[in-house]
């Protein structure tokens, strides 16, 4: 049973395998950041509190500054700059709810962005969207972040409409 | 942040006295104790080790008595640092007899600062109340023979240490009796008030704080 | 904010887990869900030697319901329990506090025994563990054994555990028949741990009469308190029981602290109001009960 | 395509790189940066006796650690006093680097540089700082009772003594036929923006020049404050401001020390320099605001007019003054709000207390001036029974009456005088949005629920756009595109797409080929600073400008070309042409390239452009005198005093009489700002400020405790909203245009956090009966306040109580 200072890790980021060396200490904000060079995840608070570093671990929400980069080998992690898919001409799609919050003014200064859209990306991709969100499914889908800019309004505007896109793809 | 309190302890002042003065009962009974020794008149140094689960912190800790009133009364300024804080205290204490023994009665107020301050504060009168409470209830049952001598709990173990009686499960009971220059004063006992209570309330304050949502 | 330099092992097995431990010492930390600890480790709070990552540990993840209650894994998080039908059904408690735990991203990660292990008076499921009399089973490398919640939770964050010891499940007695609970608190902010929060189990007689109240509160003492409230309304019928007398009751019993959020006479005054509250809630669910 | 997007809801262009993670923040750049951490005094007011490093020089990592001894020349001087002013008489400022006494928690003692930030905060967990406390003063009241002091040399505590009056007072309200007296509190808050501040230096040793990035709002002072302290000529050093994640006037301080020892560092190691602040550093070194205690006596006559209102109010100014005595002056100009107030007298007491600096939070003394004046016209209401919207309605400054002299000074050392407004209309348009009439119904309904409810409402005046000037460069390359550059700092507000709107709109270009930057020194080094609501008025007015004189050279140099009158010539689609006949033009790319005499055909452009070249004559020099090669033009906006916005909030809340927790059932904005460049952007300002002064009225707060702790430094504790506590707003919007300034713009950036204290208060107040004096207010404090039998009653106060 090994016992260590340093591990190397390897992260399927994005879809993409990943391969670093760190110390068992870093956190893995830190670690898709610093050593991934995956800037779009924003570190607020690193108590867990303010949510802006969220990213998906096997497609589940959760806190990367509550997270040892050690924690996730052989996980897949998504980051904020892997919502987007490939439209299959060369180009991006980008998630519904990352259309969305450009079409609704939900964000600012954009720093708990990255945070919001992981969170709500994996909640709207889970859900049924044949039938209409909730008011109760939207406030828990931004209850657990913090925006300093917003007031949140838009945001939740910005989830019923990504919500009701993803209910009739064009 | 302040801490007032007592207890009584069932012994009459003068077998009070004899009993908090034995090194080895105080350096079984306060908690935390690593190592006490004698710098000044009326000054003492302390290493504590304290805290709850992985909150557990090495304070190094410093005592300085004024306004004694022997054996009645005195005052104690008690100063401790360590990574997750530093606390600074004035403990004035009382001794009066009572038809049950010996009433002690203490009162605290103390300055804590450092990083713990800004997380910790707002838990750490009950749990330093809760600190000095067992510490007395360690005394008294040395005072009435009430002490079980089981076999050493596993955090004392850890250091080795078979014969240490342990009433709590953090009274390190071995690495303050090893102590050469322990001050046989009654004055050590303000000591496991003072540094012994605080700087524990540190360590357990933070935990509860942060601890919420594991 | 970093966390200091620490040793991390992710054995592969309970064995391997209680071996590191007992070889690390008394500087080694379990590590489950980590959301506690990560924040401490952070703020340099907690710096423990090693940390002992059994999240690779098969067999903690499972939640069992059987007739006689619900075992919860070391390894169960939060929401998988929040979810599990089945758990709710046994013990609609376990729902009904889960879902006060902080927010979706943190229930992600951060375990139920967990949270118990590390005994905050706060935490929603210690007082559950509390209230329905539950236990755990702790393995340490002398074997296995169950300890009750009364013996386990020493103060704030103390368990009466030491040394190489892994928590591997909590198990929740299942609600008797004819009987009802409610969770209720009140937080700042939503997913904030409580100012003041309650949970109650009620049970009825054959004739519908209160034959037993129990009550757990959150945030007012050291530990996970339980009071037996069963005489304020014992005997009474459940559609006319005065619940504010068994409130007043509660207020007497509690003797809670003051800090930034909540002075200790609001926060009696709260275990009042919650109190008269959920076993309101808890008398409807009773009736409905058989 | 449009050119005419000027008050369009034009989506905002910073919003493709925000959502997909390609933005650049402070702590993006730089990644092989060497890290930088802080010993910070744990202390609140002690002197430093000994220093000892011993035990951290073996770090592995280890590059170097500064104290006070290691600062050189300018560097070892006390930091700057930004804003003097006569009554600041007593400024004070503390060292880059604590200089023997530490004033309050938080404060620098040493900077220690390592390979990474990790290991930087491992050395300074092993830099033991030996400390003798001394006397600690927290709070306005411990400040004026000057047991002890936070500087030696200032006995009673006050760095300034503020007064602005416009009669003799005391002798009005002795005249007045109704006097009433109170006093009240106002608890600190804090900008607390997501990102916190960070600064990374690069120093180019064969260039011998710096680049600072710094998460500023005002990279071009902040560029201007390195020369100086460092000793470095201006033009070797060039500040950029990249993506920053909210500001809201913390970053509007400067020089932080952290902006001058990070760069002194880079320097002194040749080694690219990075420090990130983390939020436990943010909450106890970074700057607070709103702290005050208000004595308030107003004279009144039977109908509720005001005739004479005296202000006295102490404000804890923290342990330095580097801002000056801004929010004093704010707060004592801005109390009047939108009323005729025929005497008034404000006098601020500046406290110095040993805690984090005081410096403007978005509102920056608006939202304590706005608190005094309406809760005194909710006091009036309830001396006479009369209706509080009724009483506002009597004092309102009245449309004939604009411009309003209010003569005061104000914050820029101008007259207060209101510029435009129409505060009539946004008192009907608000009691109508909010329903103001229907609230005993609402109130009837509620308690048959058991529950309690009131309502409160606010006005107020916000001076915005103050100078002395921004400045403007708009300039059209060859290849069609249209580059904008400002001074000012961006941190959110969307000003990429606010500026591109203007110059589309002025120069008749697609938006899609305007180009905006702002707050990068390399660019414009001219500017002042995104504060004070304004950006959009004064680098918008500037940059509109800027395409104004583009838009007169490109008609000129079309004139030739097309041997027209330029009065005849108009701009369409980026396409020069004589009016009303489409495809007879000249692009705007190709006009640029004729700007230059100096063509080479190095591009398709160029090469068009030669058909296009007359011969020219051979008389004239090929530049002619006065003119300049190039289609660029350079255009300042100063304005001679500050606009006026206004506005007006009510807010109905429902409490819960057995858990006292407090509900906003509805939350109305009339919101009057003047032309509008885009309502989307205006109302996202609204929603964002209203959060803000929700926060401050129901769950925000600095709690220090005596010893000048901070007891809630961390996001558990200081209970920044999340959604759930925000509640949703209804807004509506009036236009009064500004005549000061060729857009007619006012500012929007602050106004919605101004009101909500006054108007919560006030709201709380009307469904409880008991007077609410001390904001913000929680469940527990309400419910120890319903307990208090001495609690003082209103008028209709029911004293409901479960």
């Amino acid at each position: 049973m090994s016992v260590d200072l340093e591990r190397t890790v390897s992260i399927t980021v994005n879809g993409v395998p990943r391969e670093a060396t760190v110390p068992v200490r870093r956190l893995l904000s830190d670690a898709l950041r610093h050593d991934l060079g995956l800037t779009g995840t924003h570190v607020g608070c690193e108590h867990g509190v303010c949510g802006a570093c969220t990213v998906l671990v096997d497609g589940e929400p959760m806190r990367s500054c509550l997270l040892l980069a050690v924690q996730v080998d052989g996980r897949s992690v998504t980051t904020v700059e892997g919502l987007a898919r490939d439209d299959g001409r060369g180009g991006q799609l980008l998630h519904p709810v990352q259309e969305a919050f450009r079409e609704c003014h939900a964000l600012q200064c954009g720093f708990c962005t990255p945070g919001f859209l992981t969170t709500i990306a994996a909640g709207l991709d889970a859900r049924d969207n044949s039938v209409d969100i909730t008011d109760d499914e939207v406030d828990e889908l931004v209850g657990g972040n913090l925006c300093r800019c917003t007031g949140y309004a838009n945001i939740k505007k910005a989830v019923r409409h990504a919500a009701a896109t993803m209910k009739d793809p064009r | 942040m302040n801490l007032d309190g007592g207890a009584v302890l069932h012994a009459d002042p003068e077998k009070v006295w004899s009993v908090i003065t034995d090194p080895a009962v105080l350096a079984r009974t306060i908690p935390g104790c690593e190592s006490l020794e004698q710098v000044g008149d009326d000054s003492y140094k302390m290493q504590v080790s304290v805290g709850v689960g992985a909150i557990r912190g090495s304070y190094a800790g410093e005592v300085r008595l004024s306004d004694k009133e022997h054996p009645t009364s005195y005052v104690m300024h008690a100063s401790g640092a360590g990574a997750p804080g530093n606390v600074r205290a004035t403990v004035t204490i009382g001794l009066a007899p009572t038809g049950e023994g010996t009433a002690l009665t203490y009162s605290a107020d103390a300055v804590v600062g450092g990083p713990v301050a800004g997380v910790g504060q707002r838990m750490m009168t009950g749990v330093a109340k809760r600190m000095a409470g067992q510490f007395f209830k360690a005394i008294d049952d040395e005072l009435t023979g009430a002490v079980v001598r089981i076999a050493a709990a596993p955090s004392a173990e850890v250091r080795g240490v078979e014969t240490a009686p342990a009433e709590a499960p953090r009274v390190f009971a071995g690495n303050a009796a090893a102590q050469p220059s322990l001050s046989p004063d009654v004055q050590t006992v303000l000591l496991g008030v003072g540094i012994g209570g605080l700087l524990t309330a540190l360590g357990v304050a933070l935990g509860y704080l942060l601890g919420r949502r594991r | 904010m970093k966390p200091a330099p620490f040793r991390y092992a992710d054995p592969g097995t309970l064995d391997e887990a209680l071996a590191v431990l007992s070889h690390e010492g008394a500087g080694a930390k379990v590590l489950a869900g980590g959301q506690s600890l990560l924040p401490l480790l952070s703020m340099r709070l907690a710096a423990p030697t090693t940390l002992v990552d059994i999240n690779r540990v098969p067999g903690l993840d499972t939640v069992e319901a059987t007739g006689d209650g619900v075992r919860v894994g070391a390894l169960v998080r939060h929401n998988a329990l929040l979810r599990d039908v089945a758990a709710a059904r046994v013990q609609p408690l376990l729902a009904r506090a889960t879902a006060n735990v902080a927010h979706p991203a943190i229930r992600n990660r951060g375990t139920t025994v967990g949270s118990i292990a590390h005994a905050d008076p706060s935490g929603e499921m210690t007082s559950v563990l509390a209230l329905t009399d539950g236990s755990v089973t702790v393995a340490t490398p002398s074997g296995t054994s169950d300890v009750g919640w009364r013996d386990l939770f020493v103060g704030p964050l103390e368990t009466s555990l030491h040394g190489p010891a892994v928590v591997t499940s909590a198990f929740f007695p299942a609600l008797p028949a004819r009987s009802g609970t409610a969770f209720a608190e009140v937080a700042r902010r939503k997913g904030d741990y409580a100012v003041c929060g309650a949970a109650v189990v009620l049970t009825l007689d054959d004739s519908r009469r209160v034959s037993s109240v129990r009550a757990a509160y959150l945030s007012v003492g050291l530990v996970p308190e339980v009071h037996d409230l069963t005489d304020a309304v014992a005997g009474k019928p459940v559609d006319s029981a005065d619940w504010a007398a068994a409130g007043a009751l509660a207020r007497g019993l509690v003797e809670p602290d003051s800090d930034l959020h909540a002075s200790a006479d609001y926060r009696r005054h709260l275990v009042g109001v919650l109190t008269e509250r959920t076993l309101a809630a808890a008398a409807a669910e009773a009736g409905t009960r058989r | 395509m449009t050119t005419k997007l000027f008050g369009e809801p034009v989506r905002r262009r910073e919003d493709v790189r925000l959502t997909t993670g390609r933005g650049r923040y402070l702590d993006d750049i730089g990644h092989t940066a060497l890290a930088a951490a802080f010993v910070r005094s744990p202390h609140a007011h002690a002197r430093i006796v000994d220093i000892d490093v011993e035990a951290a020089l073996d770090v592995e990592g280890l590059v170097a650690i500064y104290t006070y001894e290691d600062l050189t020349g300018r560097m070892a001087e006390p930091l700057p006093v930004l804003i003097p002013h006569p009554q600041l008489h007593a400024p004070r400022t503390g060292y880059p680097l604590a200089n023997g006494v530490v004033r309050h928690v938080g404060e620098p003692v040493a900077m220690v540089v390592a390979t990474d930030r990790y290991i930087a905060e491992d050395v300074c967990d092993r830099i033991v700082v030996t400390y003798d406390e001394l006397p600690v003063v927290v709070g306005v009241d411990a400040a004026v009772a000057a047991a002890a002091t936070v500087h030696d040399d200032v006995p009673d505590n006050v760095s300034a003594h503020h007064l602005q009056e416009t009669g003799d007072v005391e002798a009005a309200l002795r005249g007045a036929e109704n006097t009433l007296s109170f006093t009240q509190y106002v608890e600190r808050s804090a900008s607390t923006p997501m990102e916190g501040k960070g600064v990374h230096a690069r120093w180019d040793a064969d260039d011998k020049s710096l680049r600072v990035y710094s998460s500023t709002q005002a990279s071009t002072s902040v560029r201007a404050a390195i020369a100086a302290k460092l000793e470095l000529s201006l033009d070797r050093v060039e500040v950029i401001a990249p993506d920053v994640g909210g500001g809201f006037g913390v970053k509007i301080v400067h020089p932080w020390p952290e902006e001058l020892l990070v760069p002194m560092a880079a320097i002194a190691l040749g080694q690219e320099v990075k420090w990130s602040e983390d939020r436990r550093e943010h909450f106890i070194s970074a700057a607070h605001e709103r702290q005050q205690k208000q004595e308030i006596t107003v004279g009144f006559d039977d109908d509720g007019r005001i005739t004479a209102l005296d202000a006295h109010i102490w404000h804890d100014n923290g342990a330095y003054t580097p801002y000056g005595i801004i929010i004093p002056i704010i707060t004592a100009t801005q109390l009047v709000g939108p009323y005729v107030i025929p005497v008034y007298r404000a006098r601020v007491e500046s406290m110095y207390t040993n805690t984090v600096i005081v410096t403007p939070y978005r509102g920056a003394g608006r939202p304590q001036a706005c608190y005094a004046m309406e809760r005194t016209m909710d006091r009036i209401a309830d001396k006479l029974g009369l209706d509080r919207a009724e009483v506002r309605r009597r004092n309102l400054i009245q449309p004939d009456q604009f411009p309003y002299d209010q003569q005061l000074i104000f914050q820029d050392g101008r007259p207060v005088i209101y510029d435009s407004g129409n505060y009539q209309g946004l008192l009907e348009k608000l009691t109508a949005l909010v329903g103001w009439d229907d609230v005993a119904g609402l109130r009837a309904d509620a308690e048959s629920r058991g529950r309690l409810l009131g309502a409160g409402m606010a006005l107020y005046v916000e001076g915005t756009g103050p100078g002395p000037y921004e400045g403007g460069h708009v300039q059209v390359l060859g290849s069609g595109k249209v580059l904008v550059s400002t001074g000012l700092t961006s941190q959110g507000q969307g000003h990429e797409t606010a500026f591109a709107q203007i110059v589309a709109t002025e120069l008749g270009v697609p938006i899609e080929d305007v180009e905006v930057t702002t707050g990068d020194t390399r660019r414009f080094g001219y500017a002042v600073g995104t504060f004070a609501s304004r950006a959009a008025v004064m680098s918008g007015n500037a940059i509109a400008l800027a395409a104004r004189g583009v838009r007169e050279k490109a008609l000129r140099i079309a004139a030739d070309v097309l041997e027209a009158d330029a009065t005849d010539l108009e701009i369409d689609e980026g396409v020069v042409q004589v009016k009303g006949t489409p495809g007879t033009g000249v692009p705007l790319r190709t006009l640029a390239v004729l700007s230059n005499p100096l063509r080479y055909a190095f591009d398709e452009a160029a090469q068009q452009a030669t058909q296009f070249a007359g011969p020219g004559d051979a008389s004239l020099p090929p530049v002619a005198v006065g003119d300049a090669p190039g289609l660029e033009h350079i255009d300042y906006y100063s304005p001679v005093r500050s606009t006026f916005a206004s506005g007006a909030h009510a807010v109905i809340v429902e409490i819960d009489p057995a858990t006292w927790e407090i509900e906003i059932v509805k939350y109305a904005v009339v919101h009057d700002c003047g032309t509008m460049i885009n309502p989307m952007i205006v109302e996202g300002q609204v929603h964002g400020g209203v959060a803000q002064g929700v926060g401050g009225a129901l769950y925000e707060r600095m709690a220090y405790d005596a010893d000048g702790q901070l007891q809630n430094a961390s996001f558990m504790d200081f209970l920044m909203p999340y959604a759930s506590e925000v509640p949703a707003v209804v807004i509506d919007h009036q236009v009064t245009k500004s005549p000061l300034n060729p857009l007619g713009i006012k500012g929007a950036g602050e106004a919605g956090v101004i009101p909500g204290t006054a108007a919560i208060a006030s709201a709380i107040e009307d469904a409880t009966g008991r007077r609410i004096a001390s904001m913000p207010i929680s469940p527990t404090e309400l419910y120890d306040l319903m307990r208090d039998e001495n609690a003082e009653r209103t008028a209709r106060g029911t004293g409901v109580l479960t």
